[in-house]
């Protein structure tokens, strides 16, 4: 091959991927650094969300489900700030639940972060049950009583020694259960808990979920869904407190856009090279 | 201090795993041993609550019904260990056969009652259903469907009628793997948003410290 | 006098809840009004006075299984549900006791079980057949089996090793024992041209199998000396872990081909993007449909999905393997047979019910119903 | 002979009654296939010795040896030993390793998650590369692949809005309509693949790791 005939374009093809590395990292990076945001544009399936949980009267109680581990950190860890923010923002108590075991550091770790910036009480305002094996069977024990699956909290402390738990027993004295998905948990709070229990719930998916879990939604069995880091943008929105999802959202559509650039220029490449082994 | 020693190690890993993007180095090198070393003894101590403590040594203790019948792995799990003493290895077979044997039994009745019957039952749709734009959608999944299978036909060259279905087939499949490829890019950009983020706050963290 | 007719209509129906192993009752309501609000269900046995609290009744499908502990087989059961409303509460006892049935057959399934029969009696019709005229038997071409003599070939020219890389499914999984039939193709050319493998397993079941086939494949290939249990290792039952081991042995040892054939999740593109990198052939094979578009995009030869579990019939090419692949075709065949003839059904019936005729759609409606 | 017909017994016999029993609900066999569940988890349990001690021993290999990068090995038995101690000292205090003030959930903080969430993330990278070097539309296979991924990947960002409109409509159509079809088929295509395949296992008919 003649060193001389290869054309800009056709280097071009053939670039090292550590250049596509460099630039996915700087595009992704940029905007966290520097805090860029992108404006978002609110869809109605979170605005739901957010409307079944800014109606409820103070002192209501919502019980958050942390259903995802690190690896959909990312996604749901977002929604779960900006809706613990609503929450005590509106003096609503929380009551944190866990189904998957290696959840329970992330959830607990959230939970205490957003309860320290609104002076919250541990055991008053805001409380983690912690995490029972059994899945379905534990939601549906506790739709008699919840002291059945939960002796105590996450740290062994008796129910009936912490303040807010005095009068809740059941589904009946909690408002909405927002479950946030990483698996199969979301069907079964729907399939087993609203189906019966008329719980009212709201699901935080992670967007690759997102298509599965909308039928729900078309059907009444939730009353709003947050879908991936876009979703978590949206109710951050919403609760006036922008903060990672909007970020992440200028990262996330910088980033597709820069993938979708690479194949261009890489289609580019490889129709000059065809061309000039053509004409030879 | 220990917080910020936890912080420390964490970032450190991050960017020690990142570093094998430029190439093979020593720093993830250390990564990757330490990543093997310690999940490997993660998961030793994981099976040991998870499996052999909950699901034999408690239903055993409290002798729960049907507690008796773990007899059964219990005997195949220690015939497995006999692959130690490469003479008499070969009973260990028998074990592997015991869970060839649980594996074939429920993938096939799982595959037929879990797959195939609600797959083939959910794509018997009516070609008219009173609007234009569904029916339309309906007639694309049938086809989608019927040719794709085509494509899966082995016993008959693919030529004449077979070979052009089969063809539309593979774009069939062709734009499936597009759109899922498409679709996954959203959620693992978003991881790697996460990990920047949790690296850059760590440094701001840090930096805060000192 | 008016409400009071208006409720007395509500019946409630206690009967043992079909095609289980017994032990629970299914307690139905008919004509719940629609303001009912909650709805409590009672239960109260033999030798007990008084009524105790069983369940809360979905109002959605007014159903309620009473699956208690404490309910025994051929007993009877009484029930009473109360019916909140608004303003008052009616109870409504049921009007026969329930007796709760083991059943021996679970007629929910008779679907699958035709399925099962058929399909079967497919499959042995054929390999008999197959045994007794192996002549017509057609396989049509897989390339992406026919280039592993071709990857393991250029790996020994360059003088380099080859990786096999299972999956992350167990021996329970189809694609993991299909991935077992693969390697010992693989292995059986590995040790014809005497070149290093690297087996490397995430499961340790999966790894003993592994161990196994090889040592077959080298005794097939005439060299059970040359076999070295050592080249087919365990690395750790962590998805990432399990990642970052194999990724780290591709970077160092530079093999020359690399199979990844199994059960991924999405490691699939970290592994086959490095493989790439250090200059391998790749071959993949999955049953994972959401991996697919991964490994096609980055690997040279892909088994996307039935292709992989055809693999051991197109290796070794025995009639009786050849005739199975047929018998499973005949009934691809009887399956989409049943798809087109339903499809035509649905669609003649819908045109007839929209011209006042729905005869033909309650006839396809009952058909979906049997699935 | 003992070697291969007993095998062969065992996977035949197993096979067929869990099949069988799959359509009888009455007890004691309508909880047989989660029974056979739990007893593939502890014979699983059984073999993850063997599993670790072959690792072990790998490693133990390039240590004696001194082969290239030995010392590496050091820092995998510095992991391993972390974790399997702690784990058995956690074990032991709180009955529960898992316990959430346990000294082995906080290596699995700041240790294992960490690696695992990088390794996850070098996702968004490789996918980059992946579709920069393997999207080019060399024929028409290719070139439909290609113009559905682009469609989808701009249809899910607030930019594909901007430039079409009707782009997050297209997309889910993409999604709910045109692709359901083949992967369906690919489904449909792997669960037969699947049932003929334990037949053959079933019958003995297929035996790579026996004969």
């Amino acid at each position: 091959m003649n060193g001389e005939n290869i054309s800009f374009w056709e280097k071009l093809g053939k670039i090292d991927r550590r250049w596509i590395f460099l630039i996915i990292g700087l595009v992704v990076f940029i905007p966290i650094a520097f805090g860029l945001r992108m404006t978002v544009h609110v869809s109605p399936a979170v605005k739901s969300a957010y409307d079944t949980i800014n109606r409820l009267p103070e002192g209501s109680v919502v019980m958050i489900s942390i259903d995802y581990d690190a690896a959909s950190m990312p996604e749901l860890q977002p929604m779960l700030k900006a809706i613990l923010r609503h929450c005590f923002d509106k003096n609503l108590k929380v009551i944190l639940i866990n189904f998957w075991p290696l959840g329970l550091p992330i959830g607990n770790q959230g939970l205490e972060e957003v309860a320290k910036e609104y002076g919250k009480v541990y055991g008053v305002d805001y409380m983690n049950l912690g995490y029972r094996p059994g899945d379905i069977a534990v939601m549906l024990r506790m739709g008699t009583e919840i002291r059945s699956v939960f002796y105590g909290d996450i740290k062994g402390t008796p129910l009936d020694s912490l303040p807010m738990m005095k009068n809740i027993h059941n589904y009946d004295d909690i408002a909405v259960v927002v479950g946030l998905e990483a698996g199969s948990m979301g069907d079964y709070w729907v399939q087993y808990v609203n189906a019966r229990f008329k719980q009212d719930l709201i699901l935080g998916v992670t967007a690759v979920m997102a298509a599965g879990v909308y039928p729900y939604l078309q059907a009444g069995q939730i009353k709003g869904l947050i879908g991936g880091l876009k979703g978590a943008a949206e109710y951050e929105k919403l609760v006036n407190h922008p903060a990672f999802g909007h970020i992440g959202m200028a990262s996330q559509s910088w980033a597709h856009v820069a993938i979708i650039l690479f194949i261009i220029l890489g289609n580019i490449g490889y129709f000059m090279e065809r061309r000039r082994k053509r004409g030879l | 201090m220990i917080e910020a020693l936890g912080i420390w190690v964490a970032a450190g890993l991050t960017l020690a795993i990142m570093s094998f993007l430029y190439g093979d180095n020593p720093i993830y090198k250390f990564a990757e041993h330490l990543y093997v070393g310690y999940s490997a003894g993660y998961w030793l101590i994981y099976t040991w609550h998870f499996t052999i403590k909950l699901m034999v040594i408690q239903p055993i203790a409290e002798k729960q019904p049907g507690a008796i019948f773990l007899v059964i792995p219990l005997f195949f799990g220690v015939l497995m260990l006999t692959r130690w003493f490469p003479r008499i290895a070969w009973i260990s077979r028998w074990s592997i056969a015991f869970t060839v044997g649980i594996g074939a039994g429920l993938t096939l009745t799982g595959a037929i009652h879990g797959y195939i019957i609600p797959q083939v039952k959910a794509t018997i749709l009516p070609l008219w259903t009173g609007n234009g734009f569904s029916s339309f959608n309906n007639l694309v999944i049938v086809i989608g469907v019927l040719t794709t299978l085509i494509y899966f036909f082995f016993s008959r060259p693919h030529t004449g009628v077979l070979g052009k279905t089969s063809k539309v087939g593979i774009l069939f499949i062709m734009i499936a793997f597009g759109a899922s490829f498409g679709y996954t890019v959203m959620a693992r950009i978003s991881l790697l948003i996460g990990r920047l983020d949790f690296l850059w706050s760590s440094i701001l963290k840090l930096v805060h410290f000192f | 006098m008016i409400l009071f007719i208006l409720f007395s209509t509500i019946t409630v129906k206690a009967f043992d809840t079909p095609n289980d192993g017994g032990g629970s009752i299914t307690i139905k309501a008919y004509n719940v009004p629609e303001t009912v609000k909650k709805a409590l269900v009672y239960r109260k046995t033999e030798g007990d006075t008084t009524y105790t609290l069983a369940g809360v009744m979905s109002i959605l499908s007014y159903r309620y299984v009473d699956a208690d502990s404490t309910i025994k087989n051929g007993k009877p059961y009484y029930y009473r549900v109360d019916f909140y409303f608004p303003d008052t509460v009616i109870s409504v006892v049921s009007d026969s006791p329930g007796i709760a049935y083991a059943q021996w057959y679970d007629k929910s399934k008779t679907s699958s079980l035709i399925f099962l029969i058929v399909f079967s009696t497919l499959v042995l019709v054929f390999i008999q057949l197959a045994k007794k005229d192996p002549e017509g038997l057609y396989i049509r071409k897989i390339p992406a089996l026919d280039a592993i003599d071709e990857a393991v070939g250029r790996s020994t020219e360059l003088g380099k090793p080859t990786f096999f890389v299972h999956g992350l499914l167990g021996i329970t999984d189809a694609g993991t024992l299909a991935a077992l039939t693969i390697l010992r193709r693989v292995a059986k050319k590995v040790a014809e041209y005497d070149t290093p493998i690297l087996v490397t397993n995430f499961d340790p079941i999966v790894m003993t199998a592994s161990q196994e086939t090889v040592k077959q494949a080298y005794t097939e290939a005439g060299r059970p000396d040359a076999y070295n249990e050592k080249n087919i290792i365990y690395l750790t039952y962590e998805q990432f872990g399990y990642t970052a081991g194999v990724d780290g042995l591709m970077v160092r040892e530079k093999p020359g081909a690399i199979f990844l054939q199994g059960y991924f999740f999405a490691e699939s593109l970290i592994l086959a993007e490095t493989g790439h990198s250090v200059g391998a052939i790749q071959i993949a094979g999955t049953t994972a449909k959401e991996q697919l578009p991964f490994f096609v995009a980055a690997c040279d030869y892909v088994l996307i999905g039935e292709e992989m579990l055809a693999a051991s019939s197109y290796i070794g090419r025995e009639p009786v393997m050849l005739g199975s692949v047929k018998g499973a075709d005949w009934g691809k065949a009887f399956l989409m047979g049943i798809i087109g003839i339903g499809v035509v059904l649905g669609t003649v019936g819908a045109i007839l019910q929209s011209a006042g005729n729905g005869a033909l759609m309650n006839v396809f409606e009952k058909i979906l119903a049997f699935f | 002979m003992l070697k291969k017909q007993i095998p062969l017994a065992i996977t035949f016999i197993t096979g067929v009654i869990i099949v069988i029993t799959f359509f009888i609900p009455h007890p004691p066999f309508g909880r047989l296939q989660q029974d056979a569940l739990t007893w593939y988890s502890v014979i699983f349990g059984f073999t993850m010795l063997l599993g670790v001690d072959s690792l072990v021993r790998f490693h133990y290999r390039k240590l004696r040896r001194r082969e290239k990068g030995w010392w590496f090995s050091i820092i995998f038995y510095g992991g391993f030993l972390l974790s399997f101690i702690t784990g058995v000292v956690s074990e032991v205090r709180f009955g529960d390793a898992f316990n959430i003030n346990s000294s082995f959930m906080y290596f699995y903080n700041t240790i294992l998650i960490p690696l695992q969430s990088t390794m996850f993330a070098l996702l968004a990278f490789f996918i980059a590369s992946a579709s920069y070097r393997a999207f080019r539309a060399r024929n028409i296979d290719a070139t439909f692949l290609l113009v559905t991924a682009v469609i989808v990947m701009l249809g899910r960002v607030p930019v594909g809005y901007m430039l079409w409109h009707k782009l997050p409509n297209l997309t889910s159509w993409i999604l709910n309509v045109l692709q359901l079809g083949p992967m369906r088929g690919i489904m449909i295509g792997i669960a037969l693949g699947t049932v003929a395949m334990s037949l053959r296992l079933i019958l003995g008919i297929e035996r790579t790791y026996l004969s």
